[in-house]
């Protein structure tokens, strides 16, 4: 069996904001046979995507080939002319984007740019096009394949978008496919799908493949074999069932360390039940957009949500998007105001809005977001965000506040030297440990946690989760979780509550989620989070017409 | 800013004022017995000695040929262009009027009264007049002119609601009488000698009864209306049933306005127009190098003036007055404002043109040591007063910066004080302290003083009083003895220089800029384009 | 699609008369602050007391001006501009020829300086950091920076004094043929284009580079492209919301803005009609051009963001 | 891609492209000459001291005489003054107020925003060369009136444009925080939002100055301005345009001294030290 892919010693630098050339890829190797899916993994930074571009002989603006061969079936696309790159883009390597949503061009139909690559390259009469799209489609298993193409992007959902993606790189008949993390944007539920339809086109077509991603469990589906990366060199190369169990290099042992949280030792229910409720949730509806004569807003987010949080604890809420999980921390922290029921913190019920909130309330109750880039104000140091709360609450001034400031960091394990720092100025897991520290600052009784690690790669996300878990038990802090992932929730929680479509589906003690699940879309959530197992994803069984139920929305 | 700096919205310009104040200077002057008498007889010196002709001078002798079509430009339009004689205020509106009516009297470029569509004005006591009209004279729409047509026009000045500009005027006009059809009867409320000039008034065209539609015009006219757009243009053809033998000689001509001077000038070069009317004397260096422009210049008694009010501070002391006096370098505004289209003058107002002009006095020298000495002596210098000046008084920022300049270099910090033309006439002209007026020639001293420097004068501009100006003044209207009457008036010659208010530095010249190809235009004492009425007597020549 | 669009009309024709509405009112108050009113000005120094009261009462100016104000309100509704107080013509008569002087010179400058921004926009983002692409930006940094009446009277002097090619003044009526509206119209298109253009082209250029930047390009020429197509099929499409809006806002110039092309050209258009009736406080005139450059300005607005539906089928639904 | 920006943007410091530095170079050329005017002229402005008018370049008069043979150089380092100084205090005025409006609508939100917005929008929709007109026709030309109504007239465009700013960053998660802290509008306003825009604003500073050079020379142009015997220079353009048949430099110059103004400063804002586009972008 040939390579039908070589890279060979290749460099990428690019260009810095200040005009500084840096190597973002140093030097790499990777040969991929023919027949054969090879999986590019690594953190954000570790010049995964940089590399799987390379085979299309396209570097992003600022950046360039400094060095190396990428040798498409004997062709080297670096030594290439455009036009010559423009004729193997497409026709012998074909690329499916990390976002479908956003590579799909909004003002055209799906058809059109189905099809685009054949008219491009002048492969068919357009009417073959269409007939091979379809086809396609149904290979891909699209719902209403001979129709859907006449649709415009926004109105498919994301996971057929996906799959459609998938097909644009396929009527080309390429020889090399490259996945750019291709599932990331997709709720769990939907990934399954979506990869199953990839796993199956590739073996019937026999297709050499570059799958990008991050995340170990999604490779060990599709992958014959993986190349770790981390900072643009490459870690370990090696088949998969070998990476997954009998990983060599340290940072891959870390990498699958970070796929076994520590499980959390759940809280006994009877001690619990007995302790205050720190919060209560009652009946709790909300939403968007004008009021109805019911005194309902038009677009109800959030439907009779009923919950109570013991002090000290952590109550886990999962769900996928559009569930209402972020709209139920947006309305308990007063930032929108309920349409109905009630939020009761601490044994007194609070006002529905932070205007009408005390200082002292709205001090014992802190939320954190998801997105520490968004989340920290880009234009102001470490030592401002964090002081900012201390004099706002507690009215800490001069230098017993820049004393808080540096406790503060090292209560987040960050070194007191990053107070003069700007966010942009952090990593993506110091910025959230300044994120966090911001919230601990008010010296809160309850934190709301939005989704705070799912931006996070998967060894930064473990460590801020245990930090999580040290901070509660030195300041007896409760936390309410957000979160889609449902690793994240075990490791932290002793209580989940399953959300689906605005509701409350079910509630149960995070020990008992993975075995005891009783509302069919728990188990179905449950189930769909990949294992790091090559076989988990053939063995899967699940209730199809729930499945495509939730999948089609 | 420089003479033609005339926007479309100044709609204020000098030529209203100019006849308003003829107006009311005849209206005055009612009770003199030989106005009329006087009047031709200085004219007659003015015209001969102010009007000066460059290229255009040859064409005199040329042959008229008739046929052809021009397109002119004046420079000053508005929404407020009207074809209502009545309400005639620009220029423009003049020009229109010439060409489509004509009046019962004009004043010929001699400034001598001439009769139009009177063959006769007549009275014995100057009280009741006797107006006979000339037979066969048609309207545009066919219609034979008759006595219901001038009584119908001169009559509706009265009413207020008509807005005419000669309403005050008119209202010495009390009875009018159809005596039949071509004789009719004006009683005056007062005698008024000066009646056959005051039917020459650009305002007292004559319509047809009962007109009161001006979206066009029914005159009798050598040319007929056939567009007419208010701000935009007016175009008129050949009346070829004019009563005038062989007028006009155009076929058709287009009178629109072109407010930029430099605008105009470019259109008259690139030949898109055959006259543009007041070019701003810069132009001038460059007209006079083309072959296919002919200039056509006219000094007469048209001057801008610094106006220093004597009832106020800083005019209520004498020495900052004649301080001003001499810090007016008028060699510099006559060469560098004027660029040398000015004669120097001597602060007052009779023109040098005129017989009763008194030689001996002398404009006072510029002097800025001594005008410093007076300051002082007034207690002002060093003090900042404020001089209003506006382009609608022609050259007056330009003349305010000379003095400004020269109130520097003594530590006499004036301060310019430039206001929009629009309103400038109402609300600063006569009121400010220390301002700029324009006064525009005027047939007689008696007329000048009496509108301008007598006690009781309506535009007494510097609030002048002196009882025996009054009485001199009076004194020289009932002296027949000529010699006598000079000698009157070069003493309030000197009194006006003086001790008045009014600092008149030079005399401004007009120049209108044709193309060579047009002849015929004279200049005319009462301004340029032939005293508006260039339309029927210009003629194009190949 | 169609509801949608019909939907937006009416939510802004809605909004247009609010708009007009407070424009009206903003210049009756004005004109009303303006010291002198008509009557004063039309008499001018032969104004005697009497005769400008007397003026006053015919011209119904006596009456408060809240009232007068009402009423040309009221006359509006029905279709009634009202009469000018200068020349006591119909404002309606009056301000028709010269909007069609104005139409169509926004016309002709609209129809030159549109495909040329768009050309140049469009081919300066296609070929972005290049030669060409510096070479259109100090073009248009220059057109912005240079004032226009410089510009047109550098354009009179040397094409129409020194060359004799164009005629000085634009008149826009009596125009026979295609060949002389192109020479009548040539150099106060070209001045007012040099206005209008550098904005549009800015615009286009940068609204097409933010949609270059898109993924869904990206993806294009990871697809094999061509440059052209990216930015044709792709790019531009994407990129039409924002260009017709930057357009419409520089359009919105071309008829109230351009006094001073109207003034050098001599052009008998509505901006100079405006002028004139603030100088002779003529109200009706001066509130109905002022209604006239707020509606077209709303409709600009309308159009472009019709355009801009119309180019994204996110917003048809 | 995250990392490599990140590490990037650790070497800040401003870092500013070569025309950006020229335009920065021009725009303070002129600014120091607006500060120093009186202590260059080498003739009072006001003071005829040429015989010929519309005079040539020449050792005597470095960029010739006017139509009254008056010093050029001497009333276009003055025009400066007035020129700069003028359209400088009137885009602080209108960007001040327009951004300050702005935040607060964005902020707020609610009535006060949509009646705002319709207000100034429908303001925009009155020609500004025309409204400028209304305005100095009224109330006489002086340099507050002159500087309230181009402030006037650019204030709506820096509201629309600040809003849309604040709004978006209105949005940002940072902001929810400190609302849900219980910050009050001003510190929110100007503390979160403020900094975060003022890149951007910065940059429409600098166009709206631009579009305020021209608009004063074109309000020039119609004979409204500065007081005599100062000029600025579209007054100087203005009234020396007759000398534009005799190639005098008494109008090209002042026409180039507005161009170079306006040019370098679009080309600096178009070339914003590094530092400053990263916080818009």
């Amino acid at each position: 069996m040939g390579n039908i892919v070589e890279i060979r010693d290749l460099a990428v630098a690019a260009k810095t904001d200040s005009g500084r050339v840096v190597d973002i890829i140093k030097g790499v190797d990777i040969e991929v046979a023919e027949g054969e899916v090879v999986a590019l993994i690594g953190e954000s930074g570790s010049g995964k995507t940089t590399i799987a571009l390379t085979l299309l002989g396209y570097t992003r603006p600022g950046c360039r080939i400094t060095r190396g061969k990428v040798l498409v079936a004997g062709r080297d696309m670096v030594a290439m002319s455009e036009a010559e790159r423009q004729h193997v883009r497409g026709q012998q390597v074909a690329y499916v984007p990390q976002s479908a949503a956003a590579a799909f061009d909004p003002s055209q139909t799906i058809m059109e740019q189905v099809v685009e690559v054949s008219r491009i390259h002048q492969l068919m009469p357009p009417e073959d096009a269409r007939r091979k799209a379809v086809d396609l489609f149904r290979a891909l298993s699209l719902p209403n394949p001979e129709t859907i193409g006449a649709r415009y992007p926004h109105q498919v959902s994301g996971g057929q978008l996906q799959r459609l993606a998938a097909a644009m790189a396929l009527i080309g008949d390429p020889e090399v496919m490259v996945f750019d993390e291709p599932t990331t944007a997709l709720d769990v539920t939907t990934q399954i799908e979506v990869l199953r339809a990839f796993k199956s086109v590739i073996a019937d077509r026999n297709m050499a493949g570059i799958y990008v991603s991050h995340d170990l469990a999604v490779v060990a589906q599709i992958a014959d074999r993986i190349v770790v990366l981390k900072g643009g060199e490459v870690q370990e190369v090696a088949e998969t069932e070998k990476i997954v169990h009998t990983p060599q290099h340290a940072y891959t042992k870390e990498l699958i360390a970070a796929f076994h949280p520590v499980e959390r030792a759940p809280a006994d229910p009877r001690a619990m039940a007995q302790r205050n409720a720190i919060l209560e949730v009652k009946n709790l509806s909300a939403g968007y957009g004008p009021t109805g004569s019911d005194s309902q807003p038009s677009f109800l987010a959030l439907k009779d949500v009923t919950f109570r949080l013991a002090a000290g604890e952590s109550l886990g809420i999962i769900g996928e998007s559009g569930s209402g999980k972020s709209t139920l921390a947006r309305v308990i922290s007063g930032l929108l105001p309920q349409s109905s029921g009630s939020v009761t913190f601490e044994g007194r019920e609070l006002a529905k809005s932070v205007s009408g909130r005390s200082r002292e309330e709205l001090r014992k109750m802190q939320i954190v977001f998801q997105l520490a880039d968004t989340a920290l104000n880009p234009n102001r140091p470490v030592r401002a965000i964090l002081g900012r709360p201390l004099t706002f609450y507690h009215g800490v001034r001069g230098r017993q506040r820049e004393a808080e400031v540096d406790r503060l960091l090292d209560m987040v394990r960050l070194p007191a030297a990053l107070k003069h720092r700007l966010p942009s100025e952090l990593s993506g897991g110091q910025k959230q440990r300044v994120n966090l520290a911001r919230a601990l600052a008010a010296k809160p009784e309850l934190i709301l946690c939005d989704e705070i690690t799912s931006a996070l790669d998967t060894v930064v996300a473990a460590a801020i989760l245990k930090l999580l878990d040290e901070l509660q038990r030195e300041l007896g802090l409760s936390y309410m979780f957000i979160s889609h992932d449902l690793s994240t929730v075990e490791a932290i929680c002793d209580e989940v509550v399953v959300m689906y479509q605005g509701e409350k589906v079910e509630e149960m003690p995070t020990n008992r989620m993975k075995s005891g699940a009783e509302h069919p879309y728990s188990r179905l959530l449950i189930s769909s989070v990949p294992q790091l197992d090559t076989n988990w994803l053939d063995r899967l069984e699940q209730d199809n017409e729930l499945m495509q139920a939730v999948a089609g929305r | 800013m420089s003479q033609n700096d005339r926007t479309s919205w100044d709609v204020t310009n000098w030529t209203r004022r100019d006849d308003a104040m003829v107006e009311e200077a005849i209206r005055r002057g009612a009770s003199r017995r030989d106005l009329l008498r006087l009047l031709a007889a200085s004219g007659v010196a003015m015209a001969a000695g102010s009007a000066i002709m460059t290229r255009a001078t040859a064409a005199f002798a040329a042959t008229p040929k008739k046929g052809g079509s021009i397109t002119a430009a004046g420079w000053s339009s508005s929404t407020a262009d009207t074809l209502d004689p009545a309400k005639a205020s620009l220029s423009t509106d003049y020009v229109r009027c010439c060409s489509f009516y004509n009046r019962l009297t004009f004043l010929d470029e001699k400034a001598a009264v001439q009769m139009e569509l009177a063959e006769s004005v007549e009275s014995d006591d100057a009280k009741t007049w006797k107006i006979t009209l000339r037979p066969d004279v048609t309207f545009h729409d066919g219609k034979t002119l008759t006595t219901d047509d001038v009584i119908y026009s001169l009559q509706r000045h009265k009413d207020e609601s008509v807005g005419s500009k000669a309403n005050a005027m008119a209202q010495q006009m009390e009875t009018f009488k159809k005596v039949d059809d071509r004789v009719l009867e004006i009683v005056l409320s007062a005698p008024n000698a000066d009646l056959p000039i005051i039917l020459s008034l650009h305002h007292f065209m004559i319509i047809a009864d009962g007109t009161t539609d001006f979206t066009t015009a029914n005159g009798t006219g050598a040319f007929k209306c056939e567009t007419f757009e208010p701000g935009v243009k007016s175009v008129g053809v050949r009346n070829e049933s004019y009563w005038k033998e062989n007028l006009p000689y155009l076929d058709s001509i287009e009178f629109i306005a072109i407010p930029d001077e430099t605008a105009r000038v470019n259109a008259l070069l690139s030949g898109d127009i055959a006259l543009a009317a007041m070019v701003n004397p810069r132009s001038i260096r460059r007209l006079e190098t083309i072959d296919t422009v002919t200039l056509s210049k006219t000094t007469s008694g048209n001057y801008t003036n610094l106006n220093v009010r004597l009832d106020m501070a800083p005019g209520d002391k004498k020495d900052f007055v004649d301080g001003l006096k001499y810090l007016v370098n008028r060699e510099v505004i006559a060469r560098s404002v004027m660029r040398d289209l000015a004669v120097i003058a001597n602060d007052q107002p009779v023109s040098p043109n005129d017989r009763y002009y008194n030689e001996d006095l002398k404009p006072k020298d510029y002097d800025p040591e001594k005008a410093k000495k007076l300051f002082e002596k007034a207690g002002v210098l060093g003090q900042s007063i404020p001089i209003v000046a506006s382009t609608a008084a022609t050259s007056s920022i330009d003349m305010a910066m000379v003095v400004q300049q020269a109130g520097a270099e003594i530590g006499m910090p004036f301060e310019v004080q430039r206001v929009p033309s629009d309103g400038y006439w109402s609300n600063y002209w006569l009121k400010a302290p220390v301002h700029f007026g324009n006064i525009n020639p005027r047939p007689t001293p008696d007329i000048l003083f009496s509108l301008l420097y007598t006690s009781d004068a309506p535009w007494n501009e510097s609030r002048y009083q002196s009882e025996k100006f009054d009485k001199m003044l009076v004194e020289a209207r009932g002296t027949l003895d000529e010699a006598k009457r000079k000698e009157i008036y070069d003493e309030m010659q000197v009194m006006v220089s003086e001790d008045a208010g009014t600092i008149i530095p030079v005399w401004i010249a007009n120049v209108d800029a044709l193309s060579s190809k047009l002849k015929g235009l004279q200049p005319n004492p009462l301004g340029g384009m032939m005293g508006y009425a260039f339309a029927e007597y210009v003629w194009l020549d190949d | 699609m169609n509801s949608m669009i019909a939907g937006l009309i009416i939510r802004r024709v809605g909004i247009m008369l609010v708009s007009l509405v407070i424009v009206a009112f903003a210049v009756f108050a004005a004109t009303e602050l303006l010291p002198g009113d008509v009557a004063q000005i039309l008499l001018g120094q032969s104004a005697t007391p009497e005769a400008v009261a007397g003026l006053r009462k015919a011209m119904h100016l006596d009456q408060p001006a809240i009232l007068r104000f009402g009423h040309w309100l009221g006359g509006l509704v029905t279709g009634d501009f009202g009469r000018s107080y200068a020349n006591n013509r119909d404002v309606a008569d009056l301000i028709s020829g010269r909007l069609v002087n104005s139409l169509k010179l926004g016309a002709v400058t609209t129809l030159f300086s549109v495909p040329l921004s768009l050309f140049l926009g469009v081919t300066a983002a296609m070929f972005r950091g290049s030669f060409y692409d510096r070479l259109v930006s100090v073009f248009t940094v220059t057109v912005i920076s240079v004032p226009e009446f410089m510009v047109a009277t550098l354009a009179v002097l040397i094409f129409a004094v020194y060359l004799g090619w164009l005629p000085a003044l634009s008149f826009a009526n009596e125009v026979h043929g295609l060949g002389e509206l192109l020479r009548v119209y040539a150099m106060p298109v070209i001045t007012l284009s040099f206005v209008v253009s550098a904005q549009m082209i800015r615009m286009t250029r940068a609204a097409v580079i933010d949609t270059i930047n898109t993924p869904y390009v990206e993806m294009a020429l990871l697809k094999g492209a061509t440059r052209r197509r990216m930015v044709m099929r792709h790019a531009l499409p994407n990129a039409l919301g924002p260009i017709a809006n930057a357009m419409a806002l520089s359009l919105s110039y071309l008829l109230g803005g351009v006094i001073i092309v109207e003034t050098i050209f001599n052009y008998p258009g509505v901006a100079k009609l405006m002028v004139d009736a603030v100088a002779t406080r003529d109200l009706p005139l001066i509130q109905t051009c002022a209604m006239l450059f707020c509606l077209s300005y709303l409709l600009l607005i309308l159009i472009a963001d019709v355009v801009a539906i119309a180019s994204n089928p996110r917003l048809r639904q | 891609m995250k990392a490599l920006a990140a590490s990037a943007r650790r070497r800040t410091g401003f870092h500013i492209n070569t025309v950006g530095t020229i335009g920065a170079a021009i725009v303070l050329f002129w600014i120091v000459i607006a500060i120093c005017a009186p202590l260059l002229v080498p003739y009072p402005v006001g003071k005829i001291v040429d015989f010929d008018f519309f005079g040539p370049m020449s050792q005597k008069f470095w960029l010739g005489t006017d139509y009254l043979g008056r010093d050029i150089l001497s009333r276009i380092l003055m025009g400066a003054r007035y020129t700069v100084g003028i359209a400088f205090a009137a885009v602080s005025l209108a960007c001040f107020v327009g951004v300050a409006l702005g935040m607060i609508a964005a902020v707020v939100g609610g009535f006060f925003d949509t009646a705002l917005s319709r207000f100034l929008d429908a303001l925009n929709a009155i020609p500004s060369l025309m409204f400028g007109l209304v305005v100095v026709a009224g109330v006489g030309s002086s340099i507050p009136v002159l500087i309230m109504t181009l402030a006037l007239i650019y204030a709506p465009g820096s509201y629309r444009f600040a809003r849309s700013l604040a709004a978006n960053t209105n949005t940002m998660d940072f902001v929810t925080v400190a609302r849900a802290r219980g910050e009050g509008t001003v510190y929110i306003i100007r503390e979160e939002i403020l900094p975060n825009i003022i890149g951007p604003v910065l940059a429409d500073f600098g166009l709206r100055f631009v579009f305020i050079v021209l608009l004063l020379s074109g309000l020039s142009f119609l004979g409204l301005g500065v007081q005599p015997p100062n000029a600025d220079w579209g007054g100087l353009v203005r009234e020396n345009l007759a000398g534009l048949p005799y190639g005098a430099p008494a109008v090209i110059f002042p026409s180039i001294a507005i161009a170079s103004l306006t040019i370098s400063v679009n080309m600096l804002i178009d070339n914003l030290p590094t530092r400053i586009r990263d916080r818009s972008a």
